[in-house]
């Protein structure tokens, strides 16, 4: 039987910076094996076990689409112990993996459906890969409009600003995205950005008037949500960010009409094994590490709020 | 400092002050294979921060007289008083260190070379 | 007993009534014999459940720290202490947990606490199901065993060696009076310790804290370990191995926790009475008092006005052991 | 009838070290040993006899299935290239011998965690497999033993392979599986009386748990509970030390470590306690558990709630344990109660 506590060998292949506060990187990650590549099956929302023989463990969000196929992508924030090991390495070296784990997002549910993705900073990752799955000209017919809106602090803490550029031109879907604060030459400054990024009424984000081929504004994501107003009817809403983000937009979309069956949350809590044995991430008696992260706003209100 | 040889089997730390050395760095260099701790400071009166060594010597010496109660050998950890002006003092002491330490052989307790208990 | 816990009842209601402060600590009785447990009063009619006798082994100072947000507020804590309880406010007080007019202590002049470990060896390897305390004797039943013990035989280590029974600081001081034991008396464990060669003293060190298991109970239940972040936790930089099967690590960790109780230990021993593998703490931790004693003539918890022994000098420190020149 | 009367043997009391020392032979024997004067479950060494004298175990014998340290993986090489070392170890089989029924139980409430469908915790399953257990019928419950409040008792053979009773001056020796029945063959045979013996000590000793608390509606009584302020009053003597979930048969959260002296490495399966704060702590400063209380709650919450909807099971077996060590004594028993009356 396959041991689920040891890590599979996998190659470095890209490191690059992908924010400018140089805190969050981008690893290609490519097996060694190709056995290990095609056993490794999983899903736009799944998380892997970044494992560093001699530093630890990390539970990451997958970022790579199983539809790009030849490498696993992860983007890294540096926090910890493993993180810092991390963003340390030079591309060539050999590290572990262990997954893929958990849920993933209702790819099969949703066929047929508008799908609305809402992420903020980097916990962009796995919806980046929900979208490219999505896009892939495989699947695209299955999916109705696809709308996604993008916020962060600032214009370069946005994740993936390659591949935005290219989905701001698509004609397929559309992509909002939003900047809180202009950033100077000490930081961020205290004003609404400006320049290409349009404001909107915030006072009032509902009453905003989106002229038609605007999309990037200064807002603060439930706000922009507010603004656009993706339709509810038969749509799904696909909700990733900071904690606070999800507090305020999880009302913008009921009002809107979203039932809480339709949206769903990719949740984070300190994980160590992955499998459901550790016993620390769980919310209630559900794990995050087996039955998460992906959970709906249903199942969320069924838990305790301890997360 | 520089015109003096001093012997090779020392690993120099520095520190801002003796007061910076956290008995923990003591401990873990024992635990980590060194045969022997030396902490060496400016002379009591002499402090560059007028008075972190004397702070530092309270802490010093009831870890010296706790460790040595337990049973670590006398001459594990050895302190000592010295200005950075002495290079000479410096070698003579480094070599009192070293003669003494040998002395008590390879380090056996505390030490952490092997990961289970036998 | 009866007495002094009728007096406690009296000042602690009267406290609750007169909205002098927010809580009282004291202790009520424990589900098992030989136990009492400590016990939160917030209303005046509250007082009723709390109890004294030779039992409550706790030091409730040990609770302080957790009521951050009370003493934030500018609330007052009352707490009933025994000698060794009040010197650890004391110690709370002088390293700015709290101010001193925000604890007020009813001070106990203590008899010494009954080591229950030890009497509960007594019936080992039964068990004993019921007790009671009279005077200098104590009373214990088992399955089909009965026996009267004398208390000064099971005192706590700790209790036997401990030189202020009697409250140092107080606001309301229940009547009873101790008497002090002898200074000569209280080094007897670590005399007899010191006499022993050093290898020897290692391996007995090294046997004790190898039954460690890091529940962590003896710092928990110490008053002065209450940094927000204890540094077996630290992980950046981790100072010490995580795992139970490297005897170093046990070493270090229980080397490093008491010395950062050097001139902070009051000699409570909750230490001791906590930790569930029986390890004998105390051996360790009241070195470093006497040691505080010795070298700078220092012991803890006296004086609010003072600081703790490491947080000051003198020029007259004695340079014992440092390099000389021959 | 017959077939289950030839497995009932017994032994003198004074023949039990040459039994032992035939067991030896084929397995390591894990017994009872007295370390100042308390007993913990060790190695035998060599002619030594078990300490069978004894109530129960400080800790439980649980630290033989899920090592409080274990190593998952080993690896060598320098930084960056460090290469795990796969290697399939010969494991002697091992026999627990004189372990208490409620300890057994806690081991049934384990297996449902460590080896389900979902995923199979290969060293737990190694260690289990490899391990036989010779139960010990407790004819003196302690005064905290609540056993009989869940599916077992001081006499309960589920889960043994062997079980042993002790009946003054002999050992009332059962085989109860088939591997345990075969160990035992040689010893003598024993009669209807000896069974009747044994039904009457263990009345005496189902006789001597008083009051075990009434846990039936607990897992459901707690689903409304999670908002309740009767966990801070609950919480508020706790010290938020690990005594409770380590000395826990039943407690079997752990943590995953790194550690690397010179070029050789380990992973380590540690235990870990849900009463220390760093046990959720994020890497981003985030704790969903922050205060003493919703740590307490998380603790009862999993034993008599989570775990019991999630393997149908309560994952307590009612040794007592945490009630007799914990250090301000938070007795579980007492914590039962009151949630039964809110």
């Amino acid at each position: 039987m396959k041991n689920p506590y040891i890590p599979i060998p996998v190659k470095v292949d890209k490191i690059r910076f992908e924010t400018d506060d140089r805190l969050i990187k981008t690893f290609d990650l490519v097996f060694f094996d190709k056995e290990d590549e095609k056993e490794f099956k999983y899903f736009p929302g799944q998380f892997a076990e970044l494992s560093i023989l001699g530093k630890g463990e990390s539970p990451i969000g997958i970022a790579s689409s199983p539809t790009e196929t030849g490498f696993l992508r992860f983007t890294v924030m540096k926090v910890g112990v493993v993180t810092t090991a991390l963003h340390n390495f030079d591309e060539g070296v050999t590290m572990g993996i262990r997954g893929p784990l958990g849920n993933w997002y209702p790819i099969e549910e949703m066929k047929g459906k508008d799908v609305v993705i809402i992420g903020g900073g980097f916990a962009f990752t796995t919806l980046r890969s929900l979208l490219v799955y999505m896009l892939n000209e495989k699947n695209r017919k299955d999916y109705g409009n696809i709308i996604c809106i993008y916020g962060a602090r600032t214009p370069g803490l946005l994740c993936y600003r390659d591949e935005l550029k290219e989905w701001e031109k698509r004609k397929d879907m559309s992509l909002y995205q939003c900047i809180d604060w202009k950033f100077g030459p000490k930081g961020p400054v205290e004003e609404p950005a400006s320049e290409g990024w349009e404001p909107i009424n915030l006072k009032e984000p509902s009453m905003t008037k989106i002229k038609p081929g605007v999309k990037k504004f200064t807002a603060f994501v439930p706000q922009l949500v507010s603004a656009v107003k993706p339709a509810a009817k038969d749509a799904y809403a696909i909700v990733c960010g900071p904690p606070i983000m999800i507090k305020f937009t999880i009302p913008v979309l009921t009002e809107l009409g979203f039932p809480p069956e339709r949206i769903f949350n990719s949740l984070e809590n300190r994980m160590k094994c992955g499998i459901g044995k550790c016993g620390r991430c769980n919310i209630g008696p559900k794990y995050v590490c087996k039955d998460g992260p992906v959970f709906s706003l249903k199942e969320l209100e069924k838990l305790p709020k301890e997360y | 400092m520089s015109r003096f040889q001093y012997p090779p089997n020392i690993e120099i730390v520095r520190v801002p002050c003796v007061s910076r050395v956290n008995p923990l760095f003591i401990l873990r260099s024992l635990q980590h294979g060194a045969d022997g701790v030396l902490v060496a400071g400016c002379y009591p009166g002499e402090c560059n921060y007028s008075t972190g060594n004397l702070y530092a010597r309270r802490k010093l010496l009831m870890l010296k007289s706790y460790l040595e109660y337990l049973g670590l050998e006398k001459g594990r950890f050895q302190c000592a008083w010295l200005s950075s002006a002495e290079a000479e003092r410096f070698v003579k002491i480094a070599k009192a260190t070293i003669e003494s330490v040998r002395k008590l052989g390879p380090a056996k307790k505390l030490v952490r070379n092997k990961f289970n208990r036998d | 007993m009866e007495k002094i816990e009728e007096k406690i009842r009296e000042i602690a209601g009267k406290l609750l009534k007169d909205k002098k402060v927010k809580l009282i600590i004291g202790f009520e009785k424990g589900t098992l014999p030989l136990k009492a447990r400590p016990t939160f009063v917030r209303k005046p009619e509250e007082v009723e459940k709390l109890i004294w006798n030779p039992f409550c082994e706790n030091n409730l100072a040990v609770y302080i720290p957790f009521y951050r947000r009370y003493l934030d507020n500018g609330e007052s804590i009352g707490v009933i202490a025994k000698g060794c309880d009040v010197r650890s406010l004391v110690l709370h007080i002088q390293e700015n947990i709290a101010k001193r007019e925000q604890i007020f202590i009813i001070g106990i002049p203590c008899e010494g606490i009954l080591d229950r470990k030890r009497i509960e060896k007594e019936a080992f390897p039964g068990e004993i199901t019921e007790a009671s305390e009279k005077d200098d004797k104590i009373l214990v039943k088992g399955n089909g065993f009965e026996k009267t013990l004398k208390k000064k035989d099971f005192l706590c280590e700790d209790c036997i060696v401990c030189s202020h029974r009697k409250p140092v600081v107080y606001d309301e001081l229940v009547e009873g009076d101790v008497k002090e034991t002898e200074a000569a008396d209280r080094q007897n464990q670590i005399k007899e310790f010191e006499s022993k060669e050093p290898d020897e003293r290692w391996k007995i060190f090294t046997e004790e804290v190898s039954r460690c298991i890091r529940c962590y109970a003896c710092r928990n239940a110490c008053p002065a370990c209450y940094c927000k972040e204890c540094f077996v936790d630290c992980s950046k930089p981790q100072w010490l191995g995580t795992t139970v099967d490297s005897e170093t690590d046990l070493q270090l960790f229980q080397i490093i926790r008491t010395f950062h109780l050097a001139g902070r230990c009051v000699n409570c021993g909750s230490c001791n009475r906590a930790c569930p593998m029986d390890i004998n703490i105390s051996l360790l931790v009241n070195k470093l008092s006497v040691d505080a004693k010795r070298l700078f003539n220092y012991e803890t918890g006296i004086d609010v006005n003072e600081k703790p022994v490491l947080n000051k000098y003198s020029e007259d420190d004695s340079n014992e052991g440092f390099f000389e020149e021959h | 009838m017959k077939d289950s009367l030839k497995s009932i043997k017994h032994i003198e009391k004074d023949k039990l070290s040459e039994f032992i020392k035939q067991l030896r032979k084929d397995f390591t024997v894990i017994a009872p040993r007295n370390v100042k004067d308390f007993v913990l479950f060790q190695e035998l060494k060599a002619d030594e006899e078990p300490y069978l004298d004894f109530l129960n175990s400080r800790q439980s014998p649980k630290e033989y299935f899920f090592p409080q340290t274990e190593n998952i993986v080993e690896y060598e090489g320098v930084t960056d290239k460090r290469v795990p070392i796969v290697t399939e170890k010969q494991m002697r089989k091992r026999i627990i011998f004189g372990m208490r029924p409620c300890d057994v139980t806690s081991l049934s409430i384990l297996d449902r965690l460590f080896v389900n469908e979902d995923y199979v915790d290969n060293y737990y399953k190694r260690l289990r497999d490899n391990t036989l257990i010779f139960g010990f019928g407790c004819s003196y419950p302690r005064m905290t033993c609540f056993c009989t409040s869940f599916d077992s008792g001081p006499f309960s053979t589920k889960g043994t392979d062997v079980f042993i009773t002790d009946s003054g001056d002999t050992f009332i020796i059962e085989g109860i599986t088939e591997q345990g029945k075969k160990l035992i063959e040689k010893l003598l045979d024993g009669d209807k009386k000896l069974l009747k013996t044994k039904s009457e000590i263990e009345k005496k000793a189902l006789d001597s748990i008083t009051t075990p608390p009434n846990v039936e509606k607990i897992p459901e009584k707690l689903k409304g509970l999670f908002e309740n302020p009767v966990w801070e009053v609950i919480s508020e003597r706790c010290l938020g030390c690990g005594v409770c979930t380590y000395l826990c048969p039943t407690c079997h959260c752990f943590d995953i470590q790194d550690e690397v002296i010179d070029n050789k490495g380990r992973r380590v399966k540690n235990w870990d306690s849900c009463m220390f704060p760093i046990f959720t702590l994020h890497g981003s400063g985030h704790q969903p558990r922050e205060f003493r209380f919703q740590r307490m709650r998380q603790r009862i919450m999993h034993k008599f709630n989570y775990y019991d909807e999630n393997f149908d099971i309560i994952a307590c077996c009612g040794c007592g344990r945490c009630v007799t060590e914990c250090p301000v004594n938070i007795d579980v028993r007492e914590i039962l109660r009151t949630i039964s009356e809110l």
